[in-house]
């Protein structure tokens, strides 16, 4: 067999990790640089995994096990690797700009071109999705009371699907680059003409591929909510993070299609000369960004919503308050989901369509202020005379609300097309999206891992760590991202290389001195995880309740057992837990203990990730008999497997008795602390309410 | 709540410092752009800015100064203010929530599509448009091809009989018309002071219609990423008085012409200095020509559209292009049937 | 014992009742799927329609016939335990039709404009 | 047990045990056929856009062999007909061997659709009329032949049914799975109909 029948169209010219050996510079340094971080701290993991004897545990206890716990925390922990790679290349950007003037910067432009690129895909799809996929795993079924998904094993399968698009945005770093044409990946610049590949396909196949598991995912969620939900809790019953978490669903099984579709018709054209988006024969490249952007748009809000349902959930908690118009809340969120299906345009006012389209879809736009200043005002209104703890969370959650306002404005100003055509693809556009991304949804996350945290492992963060963290973030934003707004306004374009308007210089310096600061709050993460570990046992809050919270989730141990509840919770109204403690009576506890059935670990995601990373990389570098192996394996797996029952394990009712009243007696044993002492060794998860002493 | 007091220091010295560093855009640049508006249209943009942003205040400021004082008046430490944990309704209140912003958007919304009607790029600039917009109109239109090249732009006047690249240049107070088109990748084409941007596309044709009303310069920019040489995509358009213009096309008539070899070896990826020197010319700066086919924009569009393969060696922003190999075709027939 | 027998047999037969009746409706549904069917290769086929007629006679044809097929192929309809499946239908057309359509407008118009 | 249970679109199958659990997966099956409406009516919207873009290459009178359409047309209506009554057979008389009879018919019928599709696909290549011609032809090739692929599919999901029953019986969980199979099934025939009026009989009219 011939080389090129092995391996494609791969070759030892493809290994980044060699440019810096044969032509070495600035440039071929970072690139392999890069690509030797990656690689050696892949080797340096799999090496620790051997020393440590560490197989076991990792395959058995994480990679095929199905509790929707663990595989939130999957997921986030790979956010967390991805993200680490995101935030290195925007500080290496950042870096690049403020150097850019008249063009005498330190990388090649080629390089720029795909760390933007790189960092915009990393960043939407690797970061922020598995955060908020993670998230919603994790929280959905504790908080409707249920044992775990409507379907455990799709749900480990689109875990799966999502690390093999990660992998192989990792995988272009050291073989063949990534594409350059930003995440939106506009053809004819990404068609086969322009940029023959390899790193137009890892775009395709990684976007694609995980693209399914996002789908599946909001599949799953939706179909929990609709049908797993405890006794009692009908929808206006539920918190209000699940509302959210089902419109973010509902965005997923809906929006996800057109990215699908044109993904595919990319792939056809550039595998196999198809005519969709080429420049000659027909061929229509408006389609693409028409596509691309019915599922872009829809995007931005399933990123969003999310984190709205965390500072719902958050504001009520730390006013120590009942949420303030939740219905308004939930048909708020609503209005977001179906009225961002019906806006895409908004991101092409530039391309020529007529005029009644444009303000047709401008004023679409506009409406969602609505619905989110409602939101907006929904929360003032919540802590509004509350009693104000001011928290790590609260201390995101102000950042939130003046930045992300300013974001949301500028958002507003976007969507009047006059304005736009002035705007559009300048920096302006990189202030606006940075400004609703890392305010709104990543200050969310964060907000939320520091609530939830303790719920998953037992201790809370660090308080004064948690809270420096959060300023240096508010600060790190502000100073890196504002400046833009005004380069933008004076025409610096979005993704330009180089400047040659001196007044952009001061903006450049405040931008990248921004950039280190927030370079110091990711460090700062660690620093509070390090801190916050060492000092596990003065933060630990096992009995399962250290803020007082209202949702059925902090009515469990923590971590909570594997199968959560040790009976269906009857549910009878909104914020039940917080009921229950203001009526004196929380922790009810079964009068009978039943066998309770999980499902069994599989390697089905394990299965998928593997042979999908195959055929992306196969299709990538036309390797395809590995490309027809994978696919056929893949199809031949799902057929034999769907001839074996599925196995499930049994918890008998004495163990989950044993278990439960373990909890209770540390329950009774402990003094329920008051919030003055919620930072304090002395909270270890039992509150006793604020709301009793009110009302 | 000791921890709760730093952090409240915090946050106000950052606001400080924010406001400090933030302020206004005060730049020292000689162009016009949109803040500094060189014609009606983008006058109009600008004041679509202004307006919007004032009204959107309306419903913006009260979180700014909200929020602040929510949290200072109701944090756990102060025991003097109110405590309601159980409230969660208010008839009144959610009139407020919803209407305000509801008006806004409706004002906002009858705002934005009178604008849009007002200066859809595609309306030619006529008499009406003058007086509905107050603004004068000195002179016959002026018809400007505009072709975007991997890293230039290249403006041809057919009338005229005129092109240049690195430099667009229209007179004062006459209406100009553009068209646009690309030879290569899309491409977005902004003139700030003018009127903002609209898409170019292989094959296909958009419109732009400007004015100046003010001698001046202004940047010509492609603000669609199209490649390494995507920085230096930039150009001036001067807009200059209309003798100066008559001057300009004169000199440019008298320059090296634009026939179809030129024009492939022109298409080639570079900036402005590569093309001058592909094409053996000395000197720095824009390049001008004289235009012997005053129909060369409508072949360039219809490579696109003569039914027949256009493979990468004849498409000038592939890598494998050939000027030797890429022909244009012989008429703009292919334009008019479209099959876009 | 008699009882019982007789109980069983009655339930039998109440099956085959209803094992009638929804053959009976799928036939129907067949049916009209095949009429409608014809109905469009003959608007097509035939000449008979005024050309202009075409296009919308074929739309209309069409989505009565999917009606048909959804109603007696999958089972909806407008009772209680199908409220969930059709409103989960009917979500799906609205948005589909919102990009279907929103996107046949934008493409012609900026076709007309180019 | 008939009536009151039929809780989900597909077919109407009398469960006993497991009845939330199999109510679960049927709704989210219907989920995500929804989904892949979604999709298909996004390729739809695209082949209009590129109705017109033949580019000077074969158009739709070319390519439409209307016999062709008829033929695979009440192939594919018989194949879901056929599923119907296997259906039927599993409901009322949970016999296995007149359920796989059905089921049979049902996969012959579509697999003749294929044979027959594959026919019309064999003779536009020949004509020229290959994908790389021009952008109409593009999303004629990927409609029609995303709609093939996804019949494909259901030949393997039924030969996997077919070893199913053949091994298990109708069991519940078995019955279940044949629920959703009708789902789909039943759907690609709905697809089906929009592809030869939209996109066959449209074209020629
Ligand atoms: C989480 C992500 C997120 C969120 C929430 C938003 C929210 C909004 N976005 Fe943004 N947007 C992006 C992510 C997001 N966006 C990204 C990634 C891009 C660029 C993609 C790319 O090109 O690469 C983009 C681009 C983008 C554009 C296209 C720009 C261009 O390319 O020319 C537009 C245009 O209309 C726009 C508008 C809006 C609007 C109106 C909102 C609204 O939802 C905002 C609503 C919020 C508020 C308004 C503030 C709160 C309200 C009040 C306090 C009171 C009420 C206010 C009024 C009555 C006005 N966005
Ligand atoms: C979620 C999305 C996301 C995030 C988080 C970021 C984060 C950052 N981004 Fe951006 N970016 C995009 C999405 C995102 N980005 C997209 C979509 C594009 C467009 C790409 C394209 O053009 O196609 C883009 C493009 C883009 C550009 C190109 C602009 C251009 O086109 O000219 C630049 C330039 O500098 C940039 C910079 C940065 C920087 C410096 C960060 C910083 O790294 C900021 C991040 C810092 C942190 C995230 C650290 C904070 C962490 C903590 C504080 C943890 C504390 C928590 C606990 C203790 C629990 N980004
Ligand atoms: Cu782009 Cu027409
Ligand atoms: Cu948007």
């Amino acid at each position: 067999m011939e080389m090129t029948d092995i391996f494609g169209r791969l070759s030892w010219a493809d290994l980044v990790l060699l440019d810096v050996f044969r032509s070495p510079s600035v440039d071929t340094a970072v690139s392999s640089g890069a690509a030797w971080i990656m690689v050696l701290g892949a080797a340096a993991v799999l090496v620790w995994l051997t020393v440590a004897g560490r197989w076991g545990w990792l395959w058995r206890d994480w990679l095929t096990t199905v509790d929707h716990k663990k595989i939130g925390i999957m997921y986030i922990t790979l956010g967390f690797i991805m993200m680490a790679r995101g935030i290195a290349e925007g500080v290496v950007m950042r870096s690049y700009q403020a150097t850019a003037y008249q063009g005498g910067a330190f990388l090649s432009e080629e390089h720029w071109a795909e760390l933007f690129s790189t960092h915009g895909t990393v960043m939407i799809f690797f970061v922020a999705m598995p955060f908020i996929t993670g998230f919603m795993n994790y929280l959905i079924p504790l908080q409707i009371g249920a044992r775990d998904m409507a379907f455990p094993v799709l749900n480990q399968i689109s875990l799966g699907l999502t690390g093999t698009g990660a992998a192989l945005v990792m995988i272009s770093l050291a073989l063949g680059g990534f594409e350059t044409g930003g995440w939106t990946a506009y053809p004819p610049f990404t068609g086969a003409d322009f940029d023959p590949g390899p790193g137009p396909d890892y775009w395709v196949w990684s976007i694609v591929l995980s693209g399914f598991g996002s789908m599946f995912s909001g599949l799953n969620f939706a179909v929990t909510i609709y049908k797993m939900r405890a006794p009692g809790m009908d929808y206006l019953k539920m918190p209000v993070f699940c509302w959210t978490a089902l419109c973010t669903s509902i965005l997923l099984i809906f929006a996800l299609p057109p990215l699908t579709v044109a993904g595919l018709m990319q792939a056809l054209d550039r595998l196999l000369g198809f005519h969709f988006f080429t420049n000659d024969l027909g061929g229509n490249m408006m389609n693409y960004a028409n596509l691309f952007w019915m599922f872009g748009h829809p995007e931005v809000y399933i990123l969003i919503l999310p984190a709205y349902g965390i500072f719902s959930e958050l504001t009520a908690t730390f006013a120590a308050k009942r949420l303030y118009g939740y219905r308004s809340l939930v048909m708020a969120t609503m209005s977001i989901a179906v009225i961002s299906f019906g806006v895409w345009l908004h991101h092409f006012f530039t391309m020529g369509q007529s005029p009644s389209i444009n303000a047709a879809f401008g004023i679409a736009t506009a409406i969602i202020a609505v619905p989110t200043g409602v939101k907006v005002y929904v929360w003032m209104a919540t802590l509004w005379r509350g009693r104000i703890r001011m928290t790590t969370p609260m201390v995101y959650m102000t950042g939130f609300f003046i930045l992300f306002t300013i974001g949301g404005f500028s958002g507003i100003i976007l969507a009047n097309p006059a304005i736009n055509w002035q705007v559009h693809n300048t920096q302006f556009i990189v202030a606006h999206f940075h400004n609703v991304l890392l305010p709104g949804l990543i200050f969310g996350i964060f907000a939320g891992i520091h609530i939830w945290f303790p719920k998953a492992y037992g201790f809370r963060l660090h308080e004064r760590a948690g809270t420096i963290t959060a300023i240096l973030w508010i600060v790190g934003f502000a100073m890196t991202f504002l400046p833009l707004y005004a380069v933008g306004l004076l025409g610096y374009p979005r993704r330009s290389a180089a400047f040659d308007d001196p007044a952009f210089l001061p903006y450049m310096y405040v931008s990248l001195t921004g950039a280190f600061i927030l370079l110091a709050a990711f460090c700062g993460l660690f620093v509070t995880l390090w801190i916050s570990i060492r000092n596990r046992d003065s933060l630990a809050v096992p009995l399962g309740d250290p803020w007082d919270g209202r949702t059925l989730e902090w009515a469990t141990p923590s971590p909570p057992p594997p199968w959560n509840f040790p009976v269906i919770p009857q549910v009878s109204s909104l914020d039940a837990f917080a009921k229950e403690k203001a009526e004196g009576k929380p922790y009810v506890q079964p009068a009978e203990y039943r066998d309770i059935e999980l499902p069994a670990p599989t390697s089905a995601g394990m299965v998928v990730m593997v042979s999908t990373t195959a055929l992306g990389f196969a299709l990538t570098w036309w390797i395809w008999w590995l490309a027809a192996a994978a696919a056929f394996g893949l199809v031949a797996y799902f057929f034999v497997r769907s001839f074996f029952e599925y196995p499930h394990i049994v918890i008998p009712a004495i163990e989950v008795q044993r278990v439960n009243e373990a909890w209770i007696e540390a329950l009774h044993l402990c003094t329920p602390v008051n919030r003055d002492h919620e930072d304090d060794p002395r909270n270890r998860g039992h509150a006793a309410t604020d709301m009793a002493i009110a009302s | 709540m000791r921890q709760s007091e730093h952090t409240w220091f915090a946050l106000f010295a950052f606001t400080v410092l924010a406001a400090a560093i933030y302020t206004p855009a005060s730049a020292a640049t000689h162009s016009a752009d949109f803040m500094r508006p060189l014609g009606p249209i983008a006058d109009m943009q600008r004041t679509e800015l202004f307006w919007a942003t004032v009204i959107v205040m309306v419903a913006i400021l009260p979180v700014f100064v909200g929020v602040p004082w929510i949290l200072w008046r109701y944090r756990r430490s102060n025991d003097k203010s109110e405590y309601a944990p159980a409230w969660h309704f208010d008839t009144k209140l959610e009139l407020v929530m919803w209407g305000v912003p509801a008006a806004i958007v409706v004002a906002f919304g009858i705002w934005l599509t009178q604008a849009v009607f007002r200066i859809d790029p595609y309306r030619t600039i006529d008499a009406e448009m003058a007086e509905g917009m107050n603004f004068e109109i000195d002179g016959p239109p002026v018809v400007v091809d505009v072709v975007g090249l991997d890293w230039k732009w290249l403006f041809i006047y057919p009338d005229e009989g005129v092109a240049s690249v690195g430099e667009m240049v229209i007179p004062v107070g006459r209406p100009v018309s553009m068209r646009l088109t690309t030879d290569t990748v899309m491409q977005s084409f902004m003139a700030q002071g003018l009127a903002g941007q609209i898409y170019a596309m292989p094959g296909m044709v958009t419109r732009l219609n400007v004015l100046a009303e003010r001698e001046g310069t202004t940047v010509a920019e492609n603000t669609q990423y199209n490649g390494t040489g995507f920085a230096s995509q930039r150009a001036p358009a001067r807009a200059v008085t209309d003798a100066e213009f008559s001057a300009w096309i004169d000199t440019a008539r008298a320059a090296p012409p634009l026939d179809d070899e030129t024009y492939a070896q022109l298409a080639k990826s570079g900036d402005v200095a590569a093309a001058r020197r592909d094409l053996g010319r000395t000197g720095s700066g824009p390049l001008a020509f004289a235009l012997p086919d005053p129909m060369l924009f409508g072949r360039i569009v219809g490579r696109y559209r003569t039914g027949a393969p256009v493979p990468p060696e004849q498409q000038p922003g592939s890598h494998s292009y050939d000027p030797e190999a890429a022909r244009l075709p012989a008429t703009d027939k292919g334009m008019s049937d479209g099959n876009d | 014992m008699k009882l019982d027998d007789l109980k069983t047999r009655l339930m039998l037969d109440s099956r085959n009742e209803e094992e009638r009746a929804e053959r009976r409706f799928y036939f129907i549904g067949l049916i009209l799927s095949v009429l409608l069917t014809v109905a469009s290769f003959a608007s097509v086929m035939t000449g008979l329609l005024p050309r202009a007629w075409i296009f919308p006679t074929l739309v209309i044809l069409a989505l009565t016939q999917i009606v048909v097929h959804l109603r007696v192929f999958l089972h909806i309809d407008l009772s209680r335990q199908k409220r969930e499946d059709l409103q989960l239908l009917l979500f799906t057309i609205l948005l589909l039709s919102i990009m279907a359509f929103g996107t046949l407008w934008i493409m012609a118009s900026l076709s007309a404009r180019m | 047990m008939s009536q009151e249970t039929n809780v989900h679109p597909g077919m109407n199958l009398g469960y006993s045990d497991g009845e939330h659990e199999a109510e679960v997966k049927v709704f989210g099956f219907w989920v995500f056929v929804m989904s892949d409406l979604v999709t298909f009516g996004l390729v739809f919207a695209i082949f209009g856009t590129m109705a017109g873009a033949t580019a000077g290459g074969p158009g739709p009178e070319d390519v439409t062999d209307l016999k062709s359409i008829a033929l695979q047309t009440a192939l594919l209506l018989g194949s879901s007909f056929g599923f119907s009554w296997a259906s039927l057979s599993m409901k009322y008389h949970n016999q296995r061997w007149r359920t796989l009879g059905w089921l049979a018919v049902a996969a012959t019928s579509a697999l003749s659709f294929l044979i027959v599709e594959a026919i019309d696909f064999r003779d536009w290549y020949h004509m020229g009329a290959v994908p790389q011609r021009s952008g109409y032809l593009s999303a004629l090739w990927a409609l029609v032949g995303l709609h093939g692929l996804h019949v494909a599919g259901g030949l393997v999901w039924m030969a996997a049914m077919t070893g199913q029953i053949l091994r298990y019986g109708l069991t519940d969980q078995i019955k279940s799975r044949v629920t959703r199979m009708g789902l789909y099934w039943h759907f690609l025939d709905i697809v089906w109909i929009g592809i030869f009026s939209m996109v066959f009989l449209a074209g020629v009219a």
